[in-house]
């Protein structure tokens, strides 16, 4: 199974390297890819239907308890086998689509990985090497839907679409790590028998927020869908394969997936009822609204995704049956109609639903496909689509509580979907054929082939549905649910309340689509509803959040200096301050103090008077004098304390510095009185604040003992064994002579510094 | 005295950092130094200060016989005024070349790199 | 005995640098100011040098402070000469019961060299040089 | 800045203090001195020099440029560093002594080269920082 | 080169001074190291190699003229303390006889350390000396004095 | 009273008072020059402090510091003065 | 004999930087002694590391002083960890350097500046005393004084100004510190202090000890709120320069940092509380500081600093699985970032600018290059399983464990905002399309290269990335190094047991 994850990447990595030399067989190649993989995971129809589970582990990163493992059952056998074969379909429809586009090879690279990372994801049972592969969708896509990149609005969308995955996908890694904390392991299989621990611990409630954000972003769930619509940008291969089929459903996976870890709860229930409610209905709605096939298509997807996540959130049997067989259903109808979408656009130049009609003259296989579709998406029966809608509404009619607000929400959001199946599937292939499309050509089969296999298969599931139940839906429901009914897939369910419903759901949605034509008109309507628009709200918090960054980055790095001196002082001095004035008593042992005596204090006044007369001073000369003054006072104290190394370096540094600054300053302009009065006082009462804390530190570590050790050691073996009597010259060259030798490689940095500082003049040719 | 020492030091540190807020680079340096002899000072100080007993040991004596200062801090100072040379002279020189380029010496018109650019 | 030169040696020093420091203070121009701190310094660290020698009585000792007179000595009116000249330079005020000024008109401002004679005169005298 | 005064008094310092700096770094091992401020010491001198007979006169004295002091002063504080790994494979910085004493100097060690390294490192970089301002000046 | 051999020797004495240590050896040792900053700044043109022989000279001139400063600073301490009412000063021209740069250059310096003078500066052409003075009761006299009292002096010991 | 004695609470103090007195005409200045002629004025009292702390002491090493500063204070004035007659050569 | 070949490296980095000042003028020879020279002082750390693994700590007592009176070199498994990543880092960068820094700058020494700059990087790393700890961050702050400002271009000389300014700052507070410190216990080795730091009566002393250190090595790892030098002098050098400065010079304040408040100041909860605050804050301006940024240089300037929070903040929560996420982090930001400005470098080799408006259609034109360029792009996101995504689980594992759920939220907030920052930067100079740049007529467009100085544009990278891909793929082995470092520097006693044999 390793493998069959990897081909993916393995096989995208190879034709980005090797893409030049196949030129011209890189469909087909790729092609085998998903094609082989499906063959491959068809192969475990029969021991999976048996209710086996399938584990492999490879380990990877034991200090993380990281682990390739992966399972296959039932959950990860569907949407493997969805991946694979519709990923088939995909690679097989871009062969035509994008027929002799310069980049081809990247592209599917792209999709290689992306089909490998969408494998990884719904195979694993680590849930770190699943959210790897989690991010590896996202960023997959990234490249896919910004794959026009030379277009403002596909860039624009790669990163809207990234934006809110990526956050969606740091959730879930945050998600991750607690739970795998909480469970002490990060097998996904392992903590499903610690499920009543997870959900009754006190993290609980943010690890399921982490989860829920993750899903509902990937997933497109309200207020996050906006990106969904936006990723229609992408070549109509991406939208069909990523935005219907399969990444979208990533979202579901997840939640699917930790049904029964973390669903046993009503929060769990209401959130995902509540979110995948409005979903459904808000983005339903939308779909009278638009005119373009691809909005179209997108608002259904994102309706249809929230009647899963609805589904999950009601979580009976019965409501898990309707979500997987929903999953399938729509997987199918989606797809193909994506795909007709695209064969519509590429032939016609134009996916405008108002401009398009009579197109099945031309491109009758096309129009078949589409009216299958659209009937599959209506949950008309026979098609498997009914099976899917029966069922839904059967999970809300049983759920208990608030069924009419459930199910008249479901009711109204299949109408609206079913009038959506037939906009986009039938609408542009009945009517008069406008004059401008008669040129239009049927397509190279592997652009229809697709399509009609999709819808056939929906059809034809509906007449078979224990096909399907036996091998994935039975096996799915067995890993989603502790204790399962059994339970049969049928057409016909005898007369009750559903089939009402259904026969409802038709009529109206018939009606609604000879009534509610749409139009430019009902576009414009809806745009100036943009404002309130969750994509709008969010855009303009990213405004916002831009403007307060500009403003809190420009205010710290305004570019002063002062500022940036004053702030790290200003925050040294309040946190000195704190430490100082919450800890110490300020009283002192003056005992410990040697006395005044006339001349130590002479000296010291002449250094205050001096420092004080350089910070004053109005001439930079006079300051530099001042300076020596106070290095001449500095020369005598060290001389008066016993220092007479540091009195002789003190004065000759001191007087270096005098003649370094002596030859610079007349180059320089004189001083002007630049800062204003309030900033002087200002920092003048910083400083001395910062001076003050500084005065007493040093008097209070001078309250504390004083450990000689290492000073004895010095005095006692300067002479005995480094045969050195100035200790002080001793410890430079000796006990800790690296300091010297390195304080020396100072010195020589610095001068080479100011030799190729002063000597390198850049001329113009040499700047680059 | 270790109270005077004690002001002083402040006062050094006081004086450098208010130095350093002015927006004349010769002022910054001047500013950078008076820190420099603050630290200087300060680890003299704290190394504890004993009058007239340099740590040299006597001719005629292998080891000291009478009280002496802790040469410690003197060899840390000594090595932190020898770096602090080899800043300081850089630092005057970036100013130079600063002002020759720049055409000023005025900190707060070097802003130009925290600017976009 | 030595106890007595170094009592005498020691207060005649700290004497002269006291009066340098009242000369600096209350001499009115700076050439005088330089002019009176320039002996007065020179004699009393001298003076203060030499009761250190005879103090420690050793020759190693007195050669120094030999050394160190003698350089100061050396030094000292090479210092003055510099700063008196750069005083002129700068233009200077002299005190106001000053009675005559030789330097006026010799230094050419141009390079800065000091004349023998008058810049004036030099300049009129090589003029008629170019013109013969 | 040449005035005759000073560079006839500079022609006698340079002299005394050069000879003074060597006397300062070779006694620094038992008063205080060392090769740090005996390079210092030796800088100003040079310094003097050139502020009183101009800085070409004083670079010609000094043959080369004082800023290849730097690395020969530094080989020679790294080889008298390292040089005990080299006696008996001794840690890097442990102190070699000659058997005895000679006058004047004292005890003949590596910590002597070292310091003497530092002294030439001293003089080149101080005088490489002066030199340069003073010829952009 | 026999003024180079007595700057040796000289700074070679000095040296052993310095040290104060008096072992053959040790005159050997300052010997090499004089050799050396000789050596190190013999580019010099070498014309004022006679300068050396007179360093002996020069402090015996200064011996002799020590009294010389003690006496201008019983002056200055005069005029220090007191108001300063007895004061002409004024810069003068003094024509040089001294001809070389050391001769004016210690003429200069002694100036400087007696009574009320300073000099100020040497004219590019070595023939004036210009010193400030605090008496300048009569300026050929001034002019003088000093020529017939340190300059002659000197230039005798020098000579 | 002792020479010890006599040293320490007589002569240093005088001294350091000076070392004040002097330090008042660097403060008043009026011009650079005073200001260099009051710092150079400075350092030579200070070596007379270091002479006189050397005998207090005991400590002839003291007397190095002395030299040191001997020869180093000229230096600075050579650099003042050099300083300003380039400066004044600029403006002019 | 063998432990002292731990400072190995050092050595052959202080020779280099010797041998290179006799070829002053030959800048052929400096450039061939300098990348031979890096090669093998890489060697050489390797070899360290491996030593150091095999055979535990290693110290070392600078002219058989024994500790703590001498200068003590200690190479415990993150010193050499360091060492190891110095010494390839600097590898990588002498061979960009080479080709990519002018050769006005070349004449005037700046390799000879460069190696004692990695000289003073593995000293740092490898000493056991703190004073000696000072003065390499001195070697190295004048170093990079010299890098940044060598050329003296205008906007250089304005980041050099700063850059020297604040730095100079740091090294004063933290000797203040030092004096603190020594006036406090009497003793200067690391490993002496961690006993008698512990024993000091007044503890409020240490905190405010502890207190300076903070922000001394604060400042120089660029924390908030003191990282204002960075933003303001990283995109100023050449990229080659850059490029050692964001992958080692703000590390070094971190590995300071660690080493201090695990082996001196330990289990002070102000420092920790102190150290969780600063990181969130610094996470979120770095973060917002580099979403807003128009030119790559100083976008990934502001991705340090946010970054640096992640560190910081997990040696805040002081637990072994935070400390092992923190060194993890180390490892993978010094190889990814110093890529990062290579491959700023690179970009503006490729297009004469690095501002985000004026690039474009670099994927169009070098597809292979871009692809190359998104290996450390996309490592610094953190996109699993490159290299940043590993440590990020320690960390948001410790944040939880520590029920720090601010420091949780703001590594998550980071790690979006990186994401969406280098989204933006590849949109924008990879994805749209170019435009023309007008640049002087002087100007060597890499087309123009000669083949053997694209190889040392690319190169270079090349290495690197697949260090970086090796981090991340190879997970598993740096996680177990950074779980024997956390282990080892959370317990002090194995640190002094190994300094006082
Ligand atoms: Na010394
Ligand atoms: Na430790």
């Amino acid at each position: 199974m390793l493998i069959a994850v990897l081909l993916g990447f393995i096989f995208a990595i190879s034709i980005l390297v090797i893409g030049k030399f196949v030129k011209g067989k890189q469909s087909w190649l790729s092609t085998l890819i998903p094609l082989s993989l499906l063959a491959y995971f068809l192969s475990f129809i029969p021991q999976i239907s048996k209710g086996e589970i399938i584990q492999q582990t490879y380990s990877w990163i034991p200090s993380f308890n990281v682990e390739l493992s992966f399972q296959l059952d039932g959950l990860s056998l569907l949407f493997s086998l969805m991946i694979t074969g519709i990923g088939t379909l995909v690679f097989a429809y871009t062969s035509a689509y994008l027929k002799g586009h310069e980049f081809l090879d990247r592209f599917y690279a792209y999709l290689s990985m992306f089909m490998g990372a969408m494998l990884g994801l719904v195979l694993s049972d680590n849930l770190i090497s699943m959210f790897v592969f989690w991010e590896l969708t996202s960023i997959s896509s990234f490249y896919l839907i910004g794959f026009n990149n030379s277009s403002l609005a596909s860039r624009k969308s790669a990163l809207t679409a990234l934006g809110i995955t990526g956050m969606g996908g740091l959730l879930f890694l945050g998600g991750a790590v607690l739970l795998g904390e909480l469970a002490g392991t990060f097998q996904i299989s392992e903590m499903i028998g610690l499920a009543d621990e997870i959900t009754s611990s006190s993290s609980y409630v943010l690890i399921a927020v982490l989860f829920f954000g993750a899903a509902f972003s990937k997933s497109a769930q309200f207020p996050f869908h906006f990106w969904l619509p936006g990723a229609m940008k992408a070549p109509t291969p991406v939208s069909t394969y990523l935005h219907s089929a399969t990444m979208v459903k990533a979202g579901i996976f997840l939640l699917l997936r930790f049904t029964p870890i973390l669903g046993n709860t009503e929060l769990w229930h209401s959130t995902l009822i509540i979110v995948g409610g409005v979903t459904m209905l808000y983005a339903a709605i939308h779909i009278i609204f638009r005119t373009d096939l691809k909005g179209i298509l997108a608002y259904s997807t994102i309706s249809a995704l929230g009647i899963l996540v609805f589904l999950i959130g009601l979580g009976t049997q019965e409501a898990l049956i309707a979500c997987l067989v929903f999953i399938i259903v729509h997987a199918l109808y989606k797809a193909s109609l994506f795909l007709i979408t695209g064969i519509i656009d590429h032939e016609t130049g134009t996916r405008d639903i108002t401009q398009l009609a009579g197109l099945k003259k031309v491109l009758m296989p096309v129009a078949i496909a589409g009216f299958l579709a659209a009937l599959i998406s209506g949950g008309v029966p026979p098609t498997f689509g009914f099976i899917g809608k029966d069922l839904i509404y059967e999970a809300g009619l049983n759920w208990g509580s608030y069924t009419w607000i459930l199910v008249g929400g479901a009711l109204l959001t299949k109408i609206l979907l079913y009038y959506a199946g037939f906009v986009a599937g039938v609408k542009p292939f009945v009517g008069q054929l406008p004059t401008k499309f008669e040129n239009v050509h049927l397509p190279e089969k592997r652009l229809w082939i697709p399509p009609l296999v999709l819808v056939s298969l929906g059809v034809v599931l509906g007449f078979v549905p224990h096909l399907a139940e036996t091998a994935l839906i039975a096996p799915g429901i067995e890993v989603l649910m502790t204790s399962t009914e059994t339970f049969h897939l049928k057409l016909w369910h005898g007369f009750n309340t559903a089939l009402i419903l259904s026969v409802i759901t038709i009529a109206v949605g018939t009606l609604l689509y000879f009534v509610l034509i749409p139009s430019h008109k009902k576009e414009r309507f809806i745009e100036r509803f943009e404002v309130i628009s969750p994509k709008n709200i969010v855009l303009k918090i990213t405004e916002g959040f831009t403007v307060f960054s500009t403003l809190w980055t420009n205010f710290f790095q305004n570019g002063f200096l002062r500022h940036y001196v004053a702030t790290i002082i200003g925050f040294l001095s309040l946190v000195l301050g704190y430490i100082i004035f919450t800890n110490f008593d300020l009283s002192l042992d003056y005992s410990s103090f040697s006395d005044l005596t006339v001349y130590e204090v002479a000296i010291v006044l002449m250094m205050i008077t001096a420092i004080l007369f350089t910070v004053f001073s109005r001439s930079r000369l006079a300051a530099v004098a001042s300076m020596g003054i106070v290095g001449f006072a500095f020369c005598l104290l060290f001389l008066f304390y016993s220092a007479p190394d540091l009195a002789m370096t003190q004065f000759s540094v001191d007087t270096l510095t005098v003649i370094l600054f002596v030859l610079v300053l007349y180059r320089l302009p004189k001083y002007l009185k630049m800062s204003k009065n309030v900033l002087r006082i200002e920092h003048g009462v910083l400083s001395i604040i910062f001076g003050a804390l500084m005065t007493i530190l040093v008097l209070k570590v001078l309250q504390e003992p004083v450990n000689a050790e290492i000073t004895d050691y010095y005095a006692q073996n300067a002479y005995l064994l480094a045969k050195g009597k100035n200790v002080v010259n001793v410890i430079l060259v000796d006990f800790r002579g690296i300091d010297t030798l390195i304080e020396t490689c100072v010195l020589i940095v610095a001068a080479l510094g100011v030799f190729g500082l002063l000597k390198l003049r850049l001329k113009t040719r040499d700047k680059k | 005295m270790e109270i005077l020492l004690a002001i002083t030091t402040g006062i050094l540190y006081a004086a450098g950092i208010y130095m350093i807020l002015r927006r004349s680079m010769v002022k910054l340096i001047l500013g950078l130094i008076l820190l420099g002899n603050g630290v200087n000072l300060l680890i003299f100080l704290l190394g504890r200060i004993t009058k007239g007993k340099p740590p040299i040991i006597p001719e005629e004596t292998k080891v000291f016989e009478d009280l002496f200062a802790d040469p410690v801090p003197q060899a840390l100072i000594l090595t932190a005024i020898v770096i602090s040379f080899g800043l300081q002279s850089f630092a005057i020189i970036l100013v130079k070349r600063a002002y020759k380029v720049l055409k000023t010496d005025d900190l707060d018109q070097l802003n130009t790199t925290d600017e976009d650019s | 005995m030595s106890e007595i030169l170094i009592y005498i040696l020691s207060t005649l020093g700290a004497i002269f640098a006291m009066l340098a420091a009242i000369g600096i203070l209350r001499m009115p121009d700076a050439f005088l100011r330089i002019s009176v701190t320039t002996k007065a310094a020179t004699l009393g660290v001298g003076l203060l040098l030499g009761a250190a020698a005879v103090y420690f009585n050793d020759f190693a000792v007195s050669t120094r402070v030999q050394a160190i007179i003698i350089f100061i000595i050396l030094t000292a009116p090479v210092g003055a000469h510099l700063i008196g000249r750069t005083t002129y330079f700068l233009g200077n005020k002299m005190w106001k019961n000053s009675v005559v000024d030789d330097l006026e008109g010799k230094y050419d401002k141009k390079n800065h060299k000091l004349l023998s004679e008058d810049v004036n005169a030099k300049n009129k005298r090589e003029e008629e040089k170019e013109n013969k | 800045m040449k005035t005759i005064i000073l560079r006839t008094a500079s022609d006698f310092l340079l002299p005394v203090l050069l000879l003074f700096s060597v006397f300062i770094l070779l006694r620094g091992h038992y008063l205080p001195g060392g090769g740090f401020i005996g390079g210092l010491v030796a800088s100003i001198a040079f310094v003097l020099d050139a502020f009183a007979n101009g800085l070409e006169n004083t670079k010609k004295l000094l043959k080369l440029h004082p800023g290849f002091l730097m690395p020969f002063g530094l080989t020679l504080s790294v080889l008298a560093a390292i040089s005990p790994i080299f006696f008996g494979g001794q840690p890097i910085m442990t102190g070699l002594w000659a058997e005895d004493p000679i006058p004047v100097i004292g005890s003949i060690g590596s910590a002597l080269f070292f310091d003497i390294g530092v002294y030439l490192i001293v003089i080149g970089a101080s005088l490489t920082i002066i030199f340069t301002i003073s010829e952009s000046a | 080169m026999r003024g180079k051999f007595l700057t040796n020797i000289l700074l070679t004495i000095i040296w052993v001074f310095l040290t104060g240590s008096f072992e053959v050896v040790n005159f050997v040792f300052g010997f090499v190291i004089t050799f050396l900053i000789l050596w190190i700044i013999s580019s010099k043109d070498s014309e004022n190699g006679k300068y050396f022989r007179i360093i002996p000279k020069l402090i015996s001139f200064f011996f002799f003229f020590l009294w010389e400063v003690v006496k201008a600073n019983i002056q200055v301490a005069y005029e220090v303390i007191t108001p300063q009412n007895k004061m002409k000063p004024g810069i003068v021209a003094l024509p040089l006889d001294a001809k070389t740069d050391t001769e004016i250059t210690l003429l200069a310096n002694l100036i400087t350390l007696t009574p009320g003078t300073l000099s100020l500066d040497v004219s590019e052409d070595k023939k004036v000396l210009y010193i400030h003075s605090m008496y300048v009761h009569d300026k050929q006299d001034f002019i003088k004095e000093i020529k017939n009292g340190f300059e002659r002096k000197l230039l005798e010991i020098l000579r | 009273m002792n020479l010890h004695d006599y040293l320490y609470y007589i002569i240093l103090p005088i001294l350091s008072l000076s070392s004040v007195v002097v330090f008042i005409r660097f403060l008043i200045g009026p011009t650079i020059v005073d200001r260099v002629v009051a710092l150079d004025l400075v350092i030579t009292i200070g070596i007379g402090i270091i002479a006189i702390y050397s005998i207090i002491n005991d400590k002839p090493t003291f007397l190095d510091i002395a030299t040191i500063l001997a020869l180093i204070a000229f230096l600075g004035t050579v650099a003042f003065a050099y300083y300003l007659e380039k400066r004044n050569k600029k403006d002019e | 004999m063998s432990e002292q070949l731990i400072i190995l490296p050092l050595l052959i980095n202080l020779v280099l930087s010797i041998g290179l000042m006799f070829f002053w003028t030959n800048i052929k020879a400096q450039k061939v002694l300098s990348i031979s020279g890096s090669f093998i002082a890489m060697l050489a750390s390797i070899w360290v590391f491996i030593h150091v693994w095999e055979n535990g700590i290693q110290t070392f007592q600078a002219g058989s002083w024994e500790a703590p009176f001498g200068i003590t070199f200690v190479g415990d498994t993150l010193a050499a960890t360091l060492v190891l990543l110095t010494g390839i880092s600097a590898f990588a960068v002498s061979i960009f350097a080479a080709v990519s820094v002018i050769k006005a700058r070349l004449r005037f020494g700046f390799f000879s500046v460069f190696h004692f700059l990695i000289m003073g990087l593995n000293g740092a790393f490898l000493t056991g005393d703190m004073f000696n700890l000072y003065v390499w961050f001195e070697i190295i702050i004048i170093s990079s004084f010299v890098l940044i400002s060598l050329g003296g271009e205008k906007n250089q000389l304005e980041g050099a100004v700063k850059y020297f300014t604040l730095n100079f700052l740091a090294s004063m507070i933290f000797l203040t510190g030092l004096g603190v410190l020594y006036g406090l216990t009497g003793t200067l080795n690391m490993a002496d202090l961690s006993q008698k730091i512990p024993l000091i009566q007044n503890q409020a002393l240490v905190d405010v000890t502890a207190f300076l250190f903070l922000v001394g090595f604060g400042i120089k790892s660029a924390v908030f709120p003191l990282y204002f030098w960075l933003p303001a002098s990283y995109h100023t050098p050449p990229s080659a320069v850059s490029a050692i400065f964001s992958g080692l010079l703000t590390k070094v304040g971190v590995y300071a940092l660690i080493r201090v408040f695990t082996l001196i100041f330990v289990n002070d909860s102000f420092i920790e509380i102190m150290l969780q605050s600063l990181a969130i804050l610094t996470i979120f301006s770095g973060g917002i500081g580099a979403i807003i940024q128009k030119n790559i240089r100083k976008l990934f300037s502001y991705l340090i600093i946010c970054h640096i929070g992640f560190m910081i903040g997990g040696l805040g929560l002081f637990t072994e699985v935070a400390m092992a996420g923190v060194i993890f982090y180390l490892i993978h930001d010094i190889v990814v970032k110093t890529n990062l400005f290579l491959v700023s470098g690179l970009i503006y080799r490729l297009k004469s600018t690095t501002s985000l408006d004026r690039l474009g259609g670099i994927y169009k034109s070098y597809p292979k290059l871009s692809l190359l360029m998104a290996i450390p792009l996309f490592s610094l996101v953190g996109i699993p399983p490159l290299s940043g995504f590993w440590p990020k689980l320690s960390l948001l594992l410790a944040g939880f464990n520590e029920g720090n759920y601010w420091y949780f939220g703001a590594v998550i907030f980071g790690s979006l905002v990186t994401l969406i920052a280098i989204a933006h930067v590849w949109a924008k100079a990879f994805w749209e399309d170019g435009k023309d740049v007008k640049h002087s007529k002087k100007f060597i467009a890499f087309d123009q290269l000669r083949s053997y100085q694209k190889m040392q544009y690319v190169v270079p990278i090349v290495f690197l990335a697949l260090v970086s891909l090796y981090i991340g793929f190879g997970a598993e082995h740096i996680q177990q190094v950074s779980t024997r470092i956390a282990t080892e520097v959370l317990d002090k006693q194995t640190y002094f047991n190994a300094v006082f044999k």
